[in-house]
């Protein structure tokens, strides 16, 4: 098949703008040149103007009389339509029925309603036509007038006027020297108890029992809250030395639960 | 050989003659140290009618232009601007007519789809913008033109567009279905007025009514 | 206004307009079919004589151009105020309180690298200039502050600036860290404050609410 005959939206064309409905048309002599046309609408619009009356007064029944005789030719020829086309040719035979039949038979909407709105369209589209013609017809920059070959151009220099006030300049060397004064750490003096004490206190403490002590319980009683940490961390680090050295049993039924130990079954 | 013109209007006349795009007044007075502008600009326009070239303003901007009756003198043999398709043709003046203006109502004018390239190459142009969305459901992108648009076809604004007013007062710029609606109690009322006429209204009276709108 | 000129003058002020190179009296009489266009060109010189733009020829090529009196319009400087950034802030400061120093002991004191561009600023706003060069290995530029930056900060001279002891008295030498740790600190507390009666809300968790705060 000749794909060039396919009216196809408007890929095609395109070159010829000045379209058909320019071409000399005897009236009924239609020639079948559907890739000059943009869409059903478009191939209406132009056997509208071939009535060579105002679209106000066009015959919309020999309209679609000429249209479905357009497309009949088109398939006796074997010319593969794009199917909008064989749309609106359904669609106008339709109208054309409901057109002749009484009206008191027609449904809503009413024929005279479909061709009205047919008449509309084609209209809008015809000044559409026409305005984009005046457009185009109009004195065109580049084309018909010019602007300045060689313009020499406006430049426009940006020059920076910096804005900096005391306030930000003074805080801003108080925040430098703030930032890179030296830094002297002082460590305050803390009651401390060391690991040899500790060792000594839990081991000693070991050889009066038997039975698993917490570990709480070695630490020594009432003793400030600092020293206590002290103690615990002291004491903890002892009961681990001593069960390295077999001196001690540890046990924790769950984790973070409470540790305890006992002398290692000598 | 003419009278010197003020220091305002050379310095307007200066700055547009050496702008590489067209100025809005605006751009000029901020140029030239914030003068009102205005009167030279219209100043000029005087001085420069008759001339072989002219000051024009297009869409707010005002540029030089060589004379419209000198274009066969100027049309030079350098590539003529870029030929439209039709179909660009068609859907520009149905944005430049109906802006601002979605794809779906350009197609209904124009009764096909408006294949991708359309659109781009009005748009690459510069004389078609993408004036923002419609709030409607989906949202859909609507269409516009650009002063770009106005200073290519030599419009001083929308209001220029050839036939604009004739189109409006016949209606062909309100959609179909306003119009229908339009027509449909225009025919009502018309009925009422000149009593039961509706007994026989077959296809043949279609000519007839579309006398009466 | 003026007369309309003929249109041989028409027709060359146009041609010229449009040329986008300048063009020899030949050059414009081929352009338009052969006719003696220097008596036009003489024409249009007197008829521009005197506004914004002028014809001329040079080296026997015409063209437009701007009015000679007017050539400072083609370029123009703006003038954009802009704040100093917080690193050349810093970087003028060490400058106004150590001068003469380099770029090295700026970064010294400054304790981060200093940006090419952030010594340039402070050259352009004409607050810093190169002092010399000090006398050590690698010779290195010294910058000290010019009396623009004086007059800018309103200082009539270096000795105005405040001295430490002045700037710990107000509270300007505490380091940031301890400033920002204060802040977060308060902003913890009011938060606890409130947090405890979001958790459960009611009549009686206002009064403690009450109460705390």
């Amino acid at each position: 098949m000749n794909q060039d005959l396919i009216a196809n939206e408007e890929t095609v064309a395109s070159e010829d703008w000045a379209g058909p409905a320019s071409a000399p048309s005897e009236n009924e002599a239609l020639y079948l040149e559907l890739d000059g046309w943009e869409g059903p609408l478009d191939l209406l619009l132009d056997l509208a103007r071939r009535q060579k009356v105002d679209l106000r007064r066009i015959s919309i029944l020999s309209l679609v009389d000429q249209y479905l005789t357009y497309i009949e030719r088109a398939e006796a020829l074997r010319l593969e339509l794009a199917a909008d086309y064989l749309v609106m040719a359904a669609w106008l035979a339709y109208l054309k029925s409901s057109l002749m039949l009484p009206r008191e038979v027609q449904e809503e909407p009413s024929a005279e309603e479909l061709a009205m709105r047919l008449q509309l369209r084609l209209q809008r589209l015809a000044a559409m036509r026409d305005a984009a013609a005046r457009l185009m017809g109009r004195d065109r920059l580049g084309r018909d007038v010019f602007l300045r070959g060689a313009p020499e151009g406006l430049k426009v220099d940006r020059k920076n006027r910096w804005q900096s006030e005391w306030f930000d300049l003074v805080q801003a060397y108080g925040q430098v020297k703030a930032r890179t004064a030296p830094v002297v750490h002082m460590v305050r003096d803390r009651m401390v108890m060391t690991l040899d004490s500790a060792l000594s206190r839990v081991s000693s403490m070991l050889g009066v029992t038997l039975d698993w002590m917490e570990l709480r319980e070695f630490l020594p009683p009432h003793a400030d809250p600092r020293l206590r940490k002290s103690a615990l961390a002291s004491s903890f680090v002892a009961a681990l030395e001593l069960a390295r050295m077999g001196k001690a049993e540890l046990a924790q039924d769950e984790v973070f639960g409470p540790l305890r130990l006992r002398r290692a079954a000598a | 050989m003419t009278e010197r013109p003020d220091d305002l209007v050379r310095a307007v006349e200066a700055t547009l003659f050496a702008a590489e795009a067209p100025m809005t007044a605006e751009a000029i007075s901020t140029h030239l140290g914030g003068a009102d502008v205005k009167p030279a600009l219209h100043e000029l326009v005087a001085h420069y009618s008759g001339r072989g070239i002219a000051v024009v303003e297009r869409g707010g901007r005002w540029h030089f232009q060589t004379a419209a009756d000198l274009a066969h003198l100027l049309r030079r043999e350098r590539e003529e601007s870029r030929r439209l398709s039709r179909a660009a043709t068609e859907t520009l003046a149905i944005i430049a007519y109906h802006e601002p203006v979605s794809r779906a109502e350009i197609e209904a004018i124009r009764g096909v789809q408006t294949a991708k390239g359309t659109l781009d190459v009005l748009l690459e142009a510069g004389w078609v913008r993408v004036a923002g969305r419609r709030e409607v459901p989906g949202r859909p992108v609507i269409f516009a033109t650009t002063p770009e648009f106005l200073a290519h076809f030599g419009l001083s604004s929308r209001k220029d567009l050839p036939g604009l007013d004739e189109l409006k007062a016949a209606g062909l710029l309100d959609p179909v279905d306003d119009a229908l609606e339009e027509m449909m109690t225009a025919a009502e009322k018309s009925v009422e007025a000149s009593g039961d006429t509706s007994a026989d209204f077959g296809p043949d009276s279609l000519e007839s009514e579309d006398e009466s709108a």
